[in-house]
């Protein structure tokens, strides 16, 4: 009797929580896997089964080629130093150092601010010759840049500005995690002459293994989800040099409004997505939980 | 490490460890940069937009425009309903569901877990032409609860717990346990107050998103009545004729206000709520 | 019980929209008691079309929407909206619907019905620095009038640095969005066409083409009078306002804009010929929705009609700078009013003659995309502009293709 | 009333079997001390019977009931942890009311029992305190308070005194006795500590490497330990275990001309000896040399030579003893006790000696 | 070498004193344990000597250096939590080898001195499970394992053996012990456990309420207690207080009719007798009537009432006394303590009664 208890128990407990992803997310998701292997209906032309041509028309499709190596570029960039500067955010505004409260404020406050209004902000910044960043550098003898009329800048600076809106979010997370460590490890580490830096290789870090999968996780489905600032700033121009895939989604679906294409395009990003997650999750979830 | 042995260095203020606190108040500028500088388009007329001057006169008429853009003391109240709304119920659907995936063992459990974690990937944009028809079948148009219904399980909140309930040390869930709790008294009286800075991270981070979140919400509603902020900061997005970076700042900055203020007044406790909930 | 209906409507500009929109729709409520009309600001262009289907397809479109006039066939396509022949029924119907400048009604109609009514049109000028021709010696009341002109006060008014810095840029040409938009207009000066009417057709490798293009690329790296690069539409203004650029193209959208903030005098005029002059129309039709019931579709042809009526697109103009798009509302008593006030609200009218329509094909956005793209290349120097174009049309003829008999 | 009954209890890790095979029965209303050494598999068992592992086989019954696959709620027991699992969120008080907070009970009775429990415990001044602001000990009173106020029908106790000082200890031994016997409660209690176990316990289980070595009231453990392992076990300092081999009237002390001590062969036996049954007489059973002396307040422990063995004496206070004196050991026959030396059985052998010394030290035994 | 030196050291939180005005010297390779009750400041102390809490004020010199405001990675010691403190991601033998990790010890010297300590712990087979997989005592020893290896000059163990059984507790202290010799290492060690105080100990600090109650060797502590609450706090089951009355003759037992036990007025003072320095003689020098009777293996408390005070009395073994006999106690001279009932201090006293029985039970009084 028990045992049946034990099984229905986590169901219920879940039970809000599916009808919901059911409801919006999975539903409507297989709806939209299956329409990828239509042709879009159009008004007077019907729906008409084409197999996986739409994913065959995906690898001659130069759009998407660029925004599949735009979005790798992005993640790569963006995924670790966001990381990285969390974390060291976390450490720095977890210690007794004066002024953290404003430090804290400094770090989290990007993330509080909408990033439609951000990336027009931001745009001006990026302006050549006066903009915040040109009179900046111009400081130091620099030449004035067309940062996102320029193939070559523009992924580059919407990079800059991903890690700077994202970096204080998931410093809360570190944040967090930092606290719940005991202090008596770090008292234990302090006696036995551990640095600061051994401290945190040997214990907070690994310590913090679960919280980074979980950063980890979201930083990279994020870079693959938000594209405010790529809609606002630069429309993934110049000639698709700052399209993302997610983007290009968008574009398909919102512009073309080529459902069937858009579809095919969202089961790509979505089981690279959930490989990339699925092998991390499975490899380091069990690693990270000592407990 | 604890707060002491920090002190005992700052004594010591070694070169390096000036060096280090620079670099730190570095970061923490460069980060705020921005900020200062959107404060500043926003109190100055539009011809001090790049130019630095001191004494450049000071003027509330950004804000006074931003203001009489759109009906915003309406949106504003919108805005609250619908992250109340939507707060509220994320916070029970996800606790319930991360202690599911936190705390038993049962079959199906990583396939359910997995297919949760999907939506963590999938823009919610998407499926929109979908939602808005379960939507209106369920003749939800244009209310405070249908901007808010495809959120309220958010894979993000269920992960984010999960993670933070499988830390809850396990000598305290059996000690609940022995005391009699049952699955849902050792939740809401071990794991919840012990998750309690997640909690307001979350809460953080989700009041930010869905403040700032803006198609949906545009395509569900119609009415002045249920629209939030965001649609009427869309009015300053349209660059046909050029952005006026001095209305936007001010538009932006008024529209998070509360979210800015209520961080700064709520630091403390935000702080605080993590310190409290360390253990030991 | 009044017939109810909503319209949908983007704010692409800046000012009051909403309430102007309030006032004209309580003036139309107090004129036709039966008719109830609610306003729906439905965010920006792009926006709206997506809200607009999205509602539709979920089985809920509005009456009216206010979308791109370059989005018909998209709509046509979609089976959204219903031509306006069908409620056309009385003589002065007709007359209404004969009162628009044709240039306007080309992307209005297809298959030899009207699917779309101006109501929100745009057109490109050219703006000019005085202060800056003045610094150079050239005539500050007086824009270049051709091609040849445009380079040559350029060169003048390009101020370089002793490091090589430029600190001002002779002309500027936006290329962040739409820039089909305004190779449009070179084209059309060129007397070539970027499209034809059936919506199925683009010419984007012909050689007027080509060559329009390959004059806006010189502009940066022949003459070196333009930044290279991408040039930010949303910034471009502004570089004029800072003394940036000294001489500007921009959506005529822009007026009140850079008379309000450009700190020093500037000119204004329509875009210098080549082989003619020529310009892009812009902006919104007002169109009605398929899927709903037939006396809404009445109501709703009753309010577009009035909408668009001189008084309506006279009062409508004045309070938002876009360009009446019917004659006859320049000869109401407000509009001359306003003009002799302010005599540059002129000068998009004296564009009309030689305005060409704006680029609108099936599949809109796609193909402007597509041209997009190849401009982007070229102002880039990653394609020679040749290269670019014959590619771009390559990849149009593969789109359009199942749109051609 | 809630008996316990443990039958072939396991349980196993994936590299290591923690319990084996236990099976025990604790009557309703008395308490059961498990003893045993480190990682004997104490706590284990105990957490088996709160619900709180699940076992690998056998089956547990609390009061009749077949609770083996209950979840802890459903147990009715209370259960002090031997790492205190105190709420680091609560405060002293709301830890100590947590469980009558959760099974509903009311605030009058709630704060009556609250206030008996820190009377006990010494802990009315730290009410408002959170764990980290306590001492070891003081949170050690916190985790047993809990147990105390739920005056569950089964109460479990691991290593609840570890931390406090003699007196305290003692007093909570006597407090957690009185409200165990006025509640008639079931209590199973873990402790390393053998006075604990004698004076606390209505039967001690010895267990070792998560098997049962002897089960038994105090009295018995001592007096007849089943096993050289549970001789040694119980007795500070241990009792002492010399060879025997074989002599021409029976065993002798290996190594040591002395008299026969018991009957029959003597060799692969052991023979035990508690040190503090053995008196220093100046004529003794056996004659030895003492080695070393170690000085423990109350008493001392002589450390003496016999043949080549040693042996440890405790004797009173600081005597007058000196090393490399030569003393005379001797003992009532019924302080010996014989083990085999291969299964380590104890073994029933006629002594063959009685003490010869004047003083009465080994009276009688008598079980009280 | 590493001698501490404390000088009037205080710590306070918002709301309370833990430690008042304490100092003390440890001398350099001497082991000095802290004694006293639960929350009396032992951990704090501890902590404070290692640079982990800051003192509100006073001073702590090792080794002639005043390392008041060093952190702790300076002052060059090892220690051992109440807590453990053990790494939960890392291994035992990784916990252990930790600090010498930090210290860039040399691999091969690591596992020479990680061999040596688990090989003293027991805990070779346990080398690569984590905390979580390991008993209470085995997680304990760890704990120790990485002080053990440290092999600093000073060493602070806070009640590093409480969860361990009597036997390995016995050979575990004997360990710290020669280490500590051997290396000559300074070691303060907290423990409530009297017999590892007095066996363990150069010097005892008596604390209580933050403060120092007495200050002394073991036997001294024992022998000569500074005021009634070291008297008391000293031996299991504590030293007898009974108060005394003025007698024609000197002070005596208050109700009681018995002689004059110590010369002078006996009002407002008290005699202390230790449990077990009274001995049960037929003819004592007061008689006593046996009012209860406990049982607990080696030997048995009788309370016994003496006029209308009651003595507890420590006997070997299990006597043949029933409830309600009359017996008679004895005790020599050096026995008698006296207080002051108001200050509590010790009272020097002539004795005016020396044992009568026949039982050599209380010879002169030699300290080792
Ligand atoms: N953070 C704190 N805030 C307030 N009081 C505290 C804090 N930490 C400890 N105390 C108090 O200080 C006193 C001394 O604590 P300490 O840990 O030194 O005791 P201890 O002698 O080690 O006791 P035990 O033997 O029980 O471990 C205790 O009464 C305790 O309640
Ligand atoms: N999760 C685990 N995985 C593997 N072995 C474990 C685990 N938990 C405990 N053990 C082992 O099981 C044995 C029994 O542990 P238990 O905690 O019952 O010991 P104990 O008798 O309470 O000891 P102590 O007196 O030291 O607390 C120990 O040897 C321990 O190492
Ligand atoms: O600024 P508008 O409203 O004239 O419109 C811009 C053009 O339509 C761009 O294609
Ligand atoms: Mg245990
Ligand atoms: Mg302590």
């Amino acid at each position: 009797m028990k045992k049946t208890n034990n099984m229905v128990a986590p169901w219920l407990l879940l039970l809000p929580a599916t009808v919901l992803l059911a409801a919006f997310t999975h539903i409507p998701a297989v709806m939209t896997f299956i329409n990828s292997f239509y042709r879009t209906p159009r008004g007077n032309r019907p729906a008409r089964f084409v197999g996986l041509d739409q994913y065959s028309n995906m690898l001659s499709d130069p759009v998407f080629m660029a925004a599949l190596k735009n979005n790798a570029i992005y993640a790569l960039g963006t995924v670790p130093a966001a990381i990285a500067l969390s974390m060291l955010m976390a450490v720095i505004v977890n210690s007794a150092i004066r002024g953290r409260a404003l430090l804290r404020m400094s770090f989290f406050l990007p993330t509080v601010l909408p990033m439609i209004a951000v990336a027009n902000i931001w745009l001006f910044f990026y302006t050549p010759g006066y903009g915040l960043i040109d009179q900046f550098l111009g400081l130091f003898g620099f030449h004035e840049r067309n940062w996102l009329g320029d193939p070559d800048t523009v992924l580059g600076s919407l990079m800059v500005l991903a890690i700077w809106k994202e970096a204080g979010f998931f410093m809360i997370f570190y944040l967090a995690a930092l606290q719940q460590i005991s202090p008596t490890l770090s008292e234990a580490a302090a006696l036995e002459g551990a640095s600061r830096w051994y401290f945190f290789r040997r214990v907070t870090f690994p310590l913090l293994m679960p919280t980074t999968l979980f950063v980890m996780i979201n930083a990279i489905i994020n870079s693959f989800r938000l594209i405010d600032h790529v809609i606002v700033m630069t429309r993934g121009g110049p000639d698709n040099a700052s399209t993302l895939l997610l983007y290009y989604v968008y574009n398909v679906a919102f512009r073309f409004w080529d459902a069937a294409y858009a579809s095919a395009l969202t089961v790509v990003l979505l089981a690279a997505l959930a490989l990339l997650a699925f092998v991390q999750f499975g490899v380091l979830d069990r690693k990270v939980h000592y407990k | 490490m604890s707060a002491m042995t920090l002190s005992h260095h700052t004594r010591e203020a070694s070169f390096w460890r000036v060096l280090e606190i620079g670099a730190c108040y570095l970061l923490g500028l460069l980060w705020i940069l921005p900020l200062f500088y959107a404060v500043w388009m926003a109190v100055h007329p539009p011809a001090y937009e790049v130019r630095f001057e001191l004494f450049a006169p000071v003027t509330l008429q950004n804000f006074v425009d931003a203001w009489n853009a759109a009906p915003f003391a309406r949106y504003f109240l919108n805005t609250f309903a619908l992250i109340t709304t939507i707060l509220v119920c994320q916070f029970v659907v996800c606790t319930l569901a991360a202690y599911a995936f936190a705390r038993y063992e049962f079959r199906g459990k990583t396939v359910v877990f997995m297919l949760v974690l999907i939506q963590l990937m999938i823009m919610p944009e998407v499926l929109m032409v979908e939602n808005y028809r379960t939507i209106s079948k369920l003749g939800l148009v244009d209310t405070v609860v249908a901007m808010g219904l495809p959120y309220m399980a958010s894979a993000f909140g269920i992960f984010l717990l999960r993670q933070t309930f499988l830390t809850v040390p396990k000598e305290l869930d059996d000690a609940a346990r022995v005391e009699g709790a049952g699955p849902l008294a050792v939740l809401l009286k071990v794991y919840v107050p012990l998750a309690r800075p997640i909690y307001v991270a979350y809460g953080l981070v989700s009041v930010s998103y869905h403040w700032n979140n803006l198609l949906w919400p545009l395509v569900i509603t119609n009415s002045v009545t249920t629209r939030p902020l965001t649609v009427g900061l869309q009015v300053f997005a349209s660059p046909d004729q050029g952005v006026q970076w001095s209305v936007i700042s001010a538009a932006t900055l008024m529209t998070s206000a509360p979210l800015l203020i209520g961080f700064l007044l709520f630091q403390r406790q935000f702080v605080q709520s993590f310190m409290r909930a360390g253990i030991k | 019980a009044p017939v109810e209906i909503s319209f949908y409507y983007p704010v692409a500009i800046g000012g009051p929209v909403a309430s102007i929109v309030e006032d004209l729709i309580a003036r139309f409520e107090a004129q036709y008691p039966d008719i109830k009309v609610k306003p729906v600001y439905s965010g920006t262009y792009p926006e709206t079309i997506s809200k607009a289907l999205t509602a539709y397809r979920a089985g809920q479109p509005p009456e009216v929407a206010v979308m791109l006039s370059t989005d018909m066939y998209t709509l046509i396509d979609e089976d959204a909206i219903v031509a306006f022949d069908d409620f056309v029924k009385t003589d002065e119907d007709k007359a209404w619907l004969d009162g628009f400048f044709p240039v306007f009604m080309v992307n209005s109609e297809h298959d030899g019905k009207t699917w779309g009514v101006p109501f929100q049109r745009g057109t490109t000028l050219f703006f000019w620095n005085k202060d800056a021709f003045s610094e150079v010696g050239l005539d500050p009341e007086k824009g270049p009038q051709n091609w040849e002109e445009v380079v040559e006060f350029a060169t003048k008014l390009t101020k370089r640095e002793a490091d090589g810095n430029v600190s001002r840029w002779g002309m500027q040409v936006p290329s962040s969005l739409t820039s089909y938009w305004l190779l449009q207009g070179y084209v059309a000066q060129n007397d070539g066409k970027i499209a034809d009417e059936t919506g199925a057709q683009t010419y984007f490798d012909s050689p007027e083409v080509v060559e329009s293009l390959q004059y806006w690329v010189d502009l940066a790296y022949k003459h070196k009078v333009m930044k290279p690069g991408v040039i930010e539409w949303a910034t471009n203004p502004k570089d004029f306002f800072e003394g940036r650029a000294a001489m500007i193209t921009t959506t005529s959208g822009n007026l009140t804009n850079i008379k309000t903030n450009a700190p020093f005098p500037f000119g204004v005029q329509i875009l210098p010929e080549h082989k003619k002059r020529g310009a892009p129309t812009s902006g919104g039709n007002a169109y009605i929705f398929n899927g709903v019931s037939q006396d809404k579709q009445e109501a709703a042809f009753q309010f577009v009609k009035w909408l668009s009526s001189p008084e309506q697109a006279a009062e409508w103009s004045i309070k938002t700078g876009y360009i009446a798009a019917r004659e006859d509302a320049w000869a109401t008593d407000a509009m001359k009013a306003y003009v002799a006030e302010f005599p540059g609200a002129l000068v998009p009218h004296e564009q009309i003659p030689y305005m060409v329509p704006e680029l609108s094909t099936h599949e809109n956005q796609r193909i402007s995309r597509v041209i997009d793209d190849a401009i982007e290349a070229s102002l880039t120097a990653r394609k020679e502009p040749g290269q670019a174009l014959s590619d771009a049309q390559k990849e149009a003829d593969r789109i359009l293709e199942d749109y051609r008999d | 009333m809630s008996g316990i009954e443990i039958a072939s209890l396991n349980k196993s890790w994936a590299t290591f079997n923690a319990v084996q095979d236990v099976s025990f029965t604790v009557e309703a209303g008395t308490l059961t001390v498990l003893l045993g050494p480190s990682g004997c598999g104490k706590s284990t068992t105990l957490r088996l019977i709160a619900g709180l592992e699940s076992a690998s086989s056998g089956a547990i019954r609390i009061g009749g009931r077949d609770v083996t696959n209950e979840p802890p709620a459903r147990r009715d027991l209370a259960m002090v942890f031997q790492s205190y699992a105190l709420f680091p969120h609560l405060s002293v008080a709301e830890n100590i009311v947590f469980g009558l907070k959760v099974r509903k009970v009311p605030a009058a009775e709630r704060s009556r029992r609250l206030q008996r429990a820190v009377d006990i415990l010494g802990l009315s001044h730290l009410l408002d305190r959170k764990p980290s602001q306590l001492s070891g000990g003081q949170q050690q009173r916190v985790a047993l308070g809990r147990a105390i106020v739920a005056e569950a029908p089964v109460c479990l106790m691991d290593e609840p005194l570890s931390n406090l000082d003699a007196q305290l200890r003692h007093e909570m031994r006597k407090e957690i006795r009185s409200i165990q016997k006025s509640l008639g409660m079931t209590m199973v209690y873990v402790t390393h500590d053998q006075i604990e176990a004698m004076s606390l316990a209505d039967q001690v289980i010895l267990m070792r490497n998560g098997r049962i070595e002897q089960k038994a009231t105090p009295a018995e453990l001592y007096l007849r330990p089943a096993t050289a392992f549970a001789a040694r076990f119980i007795g500070t300092p241990p009792m002492n275990l010399v060879e025997l081999a074989d002599g021409p009237d029976g065993a002798v002390v290996k190594g040591a001309n002395g008299p026969a001590l018991v009957e029959g062969e003597g060799s692969g036996l052991l023979l035990g000896l508690r040190p503090e049954e053995i008196r220093i007489e100046s004529t003794g059973i056996m004659s030895a040399i003492v080695q070393s002396i170690d000085y423990h307040g109350a008493d001392s422990i002589l450390e003496c030579l016999v043949g080549d063995q040693l042996l440890q004496v405790r004797v009173d206070g600081v005597r007058r003893y000196a090393v490399g004196d030569s003393v005379g050991l001797d003992w009532k026959s019924e302080a010996m006790h014989v083990f085999d030396k291969e299964t380590s059985e104890r073994v029933e052998r006629k002594a063959l000696v009685s003490a010869s010394g004047a003083g009465e030290a080994l009276a009688l035994r008598a079980v009280k």
